[in-house]
């Protein structure tokens, strides 16, 4: 009986609980935002967890997995921005207890920043 | 009323039908007729290709796979005859919605990770799963991760166009080479090349070659199916 | 039940779902859906009958003993037909979705209770 | 004591086999397409996992280039619907 | 019951449940993401077919390819309505 394979064991089981809790948030939650956060936060560290797991237990495949880690680090925050922008745009409601909201607050600052900015600009030409 | 009535009987037909299948379904216990022999002829090293099925695609049933991708091809010029493009003018109100910096920034930083990606899946192919067109469809899952990310992105048809019809040219000419190398029966034959060791990179003969230019054939076809689909009037 | 008959049943379904869409739905590209559905029921019914049960992958490296090879793979005639199907149906999709494209500019409909010239 | 690796990977592909389930029913009521494009994210990235459990469970290396293409390639759907929601495709 | 036979039999209740979904719902777009779910289930349903070629061709495919060539469909058919109006 080896050592690591008892621990890539172990490793992989919690990751999966992860990957339960995240699917549970997914169904529980109240609205899309929350549901979003966590159907990816969580279910990200579960599968590099997984992942990590099964590439202790068997060692000689560690190449590929640390690959396919790299592979869902890189492209699973990219989905999930792309989702929640377009979930805002669309004018998707957040849920009633929501406290503040801030890429509203920074569209309307925005506008305001750069009609200052464009002031300033054509001041220095004159 | 009498047209729901006809499905109703068409869909009860079938049903009928795939209940008798799955009665009489008797389970396979041992491979036999082609699949038996070519097993066995990769077991014996005769192409030197790990992964049978792609001995199968590209050498055993060569001249099948040339009928697909002309498929794939009168296919995708069916589609750029049908929606070719009309010269006019957007108007400057209607205009996309740009994608935003992580997106545009995560995009060209993954697009060129893609595009390897696929050509180590078709240059794997005789020895991993994965092959031509896997890896063209990789690759334009690349340029269609760069169609969304940036609205202005316009793929060069030229380049395209010498791609797709070059590749296509040299896979016939390769298969023209085993007819007059190995034998007359032996059209799209891989042992035009040396096999070499069996489990390498560069064994199975011409079988890597092969499935580079399926692969690109493969690619641009799609990506430029992709293109006259999306179709952004000038 | 052997897996076998639990991919039958699973691609049957598939095919009779997808049937009934196209059977039932007025809008061109949901019928194209249906069909999309009843392909990937084809394929898996396809796949499942060169499925053995007990055996491994068609791909020879270190795990496949070379000297009894098919007494140990799975058929891979109908993978290598399956292959090239699923690539064949998207671009037949395709086309499929340029011809309700073209209609649609003709008629500015997607009903398919719209184009009745042909019917007798 | 000798199997202890593979009861638990028995038991973590049990909680994945929840999660689906889980998720499966979010894409069945998901009240706008919203909830049902996170439905499929969730989907993409469980099933990477449980791709890379099928294989250690048949412990067959080649397996993973399967992962390996899910990994690099399903968030695209998920960004492709996106767009589309935000209007910019 | 074995493990894998379980993982048959969820793969594809899941599976048709999305087909019915996507044949059922009236919104074009969560029919369109309906199909790729099933076509995700399929891909994993040949890989515990020991079929690892076919999973990997339906992935890159129903991945992202055919749900992008389906959306450019809507697109465009919902973009002349816009300019007839």
């Amino acid at each position: 009986m080896e050592w690591y394979r008892i621990l890539g064991s172990i490793i992989t089981l919690i990751g999966s609980i992860f990957l339960f809790l995240g699917a549970l948030g997914v169904f529980r939650m109240p609205d899309l935002y929350n549901r979003m956060q966590a159907g990816t936060k969580a279910t990200t560290l579960g599968t590099i967890l997984t992942l990590l797991g099964i590439g202790i237990c068997h060692y000689e495949w560690i190449g590929q997995i640390l690959v396919i880690i790299m592979f869902i680090a890189l492209t699973n925050p990219i989905s999930s921005h792309a989702l929640a922008r377009a979930a805002h745009f669309k004018g998707i409601p957040l849920t009633k207890g929501s406290v503040t909201d801030k890429l509203k607050e920074k569209e309307n600052i925005d506008v305001v920043v750069t009609d200052k900015l464009n002031e300033n600009t054509e001041v220095e030409v004159d | 009323m009498i047209k729901r009535i006809f499905s109703a009987i068409l869909l009860l037909g079938f049903v009928f039908v795939f209940f008798i299948i799955v009665n009489n379904i008797e389970e396979a216990t041992a491979l036999k007729g082609v699949g038996k022999e070519y097993a066995e002829r990769s077991g014996n090293q005769e192409l030197g290709a790990q992964n049978i099925v792609t001995a199968i695609i590209v050498t055993y049933r060569g001249l099948d796979t040339l009928g697909e991708v002309a498929v794939l091809f009168i296919a995708a010029t069916g589609i750029a005859v049908l929606l070719r493009r009309k010269k006019k003018k957007i108007d400057p109100g209607k205009k996309k919605r740009e994608s935003s910096e992580i997106l545009l920034t995560g995009s060209t930083l993954l697009a060129p990770m893609i595009i390897i990606f696929g050509i180590y899946i078709f240059l794997n192919g005789h020895l991993t799963p994965g092959g031509g067109f896997q890896g063209g469809a990789v690759i334009a899952s690349a340029i269609m991760l760069l169609f969304l990310a940036d609205t202005s992105y316009k793929i060069n048809h030229n380049v395209f166009g010498w791609l797709e019809s070059l590749s296509g040219f040299a896979y016939v000419l390769i298969g023209i080479l085993g007819l007059v190398m190995i034998g007359a029966d032996n059209f799209l034959d891989n042992r035009i090349l040396s096999l070499g060791t069996f489990g390498s990179i560069l064994s199975a003969g011409a079988i890597p070659v092969i499935y580079t230019l399926i692969g690109l054939k493969v690619g641009t076809e799609l990506a430029s199916i992709l293109d006259n689909m999306k179709g952004d009037l000038e | 039940m052997n897996i076998t008959t639990i991919v039958h049943i699973i691609g049957f379904a598939l095919i009779i779902i997808g049937f009934w869409g196209m059977l039932t739905q007025k809008n061109m590209i949901k019928i194209i859906l249906g069909l999309a559905i009843v392909e990937t029921g084809v394929q898996l019914v396809m796949v499942s009958f060169g499925f053995i049960e007990g055996r491994t992958a068609p791909i020879l490296d270190s795990a496949v003993e070379l000297s009894k090879v098919s007494s140990l793979i799975v058929d891979p005639v109908p993978q290598a037909l399956v292959l090239t199907a699923i690539v064949i149906g998207v671009a037949v999709n395709a086309l499929m979705l340029t011809f309700v494209i073209r209609l649609y500019q003709q008629k500015r409909s997607l009903s398919i209770n719209d184009y009745k010239e042909l019917k007798w | 004591m000798t199997n202890l690796p593979e009861i638990l990977f028995q038991v973590s592909t049990y909680f994945v086999s929840a999660g689906i389930i889980l998720a499966t029913l979010r894409l069945i009521k998901g009240p706008s397409m919203a909830d049902r494009v996170v439905a499929l994210d969730t989907f993409t990235v469980i099933s990477i996992s449980l791709i890379v459990l099928i294989a250690c469970m048949s412990s067959r290396i080649i397996f993973l280039d399967v992962g390996m293409v899910y990994a690099i390639l399903s968030f695209i759907g998920v960004v492709a619907v996106a767009r589309h929601l935000e209007g910019g495709l | 019951m074995e493990l894998q036979q379980g993982i048959f039999i969820l793969m594809g209740l899941a599976m048709i449940i999305a087909a019915v979904l996507a044949m059922h719902v009236k919104d074009l777009i969560s029919s369109i993401i309906a199909v790729g779910v099933v076509s995700l289930f399929a891909s994993i349903l040949y890989l515990l077919m020991q079929a690892p070629d076919v999973a990997m061709t339906e992935a890159a495919i129903g991945a992202g390819l055919s749900t992008l060539v389906f959306l450019y469909a809507l697109h465009k058919t919902k973009d002349v309505e816009e300019e007839n109006d």
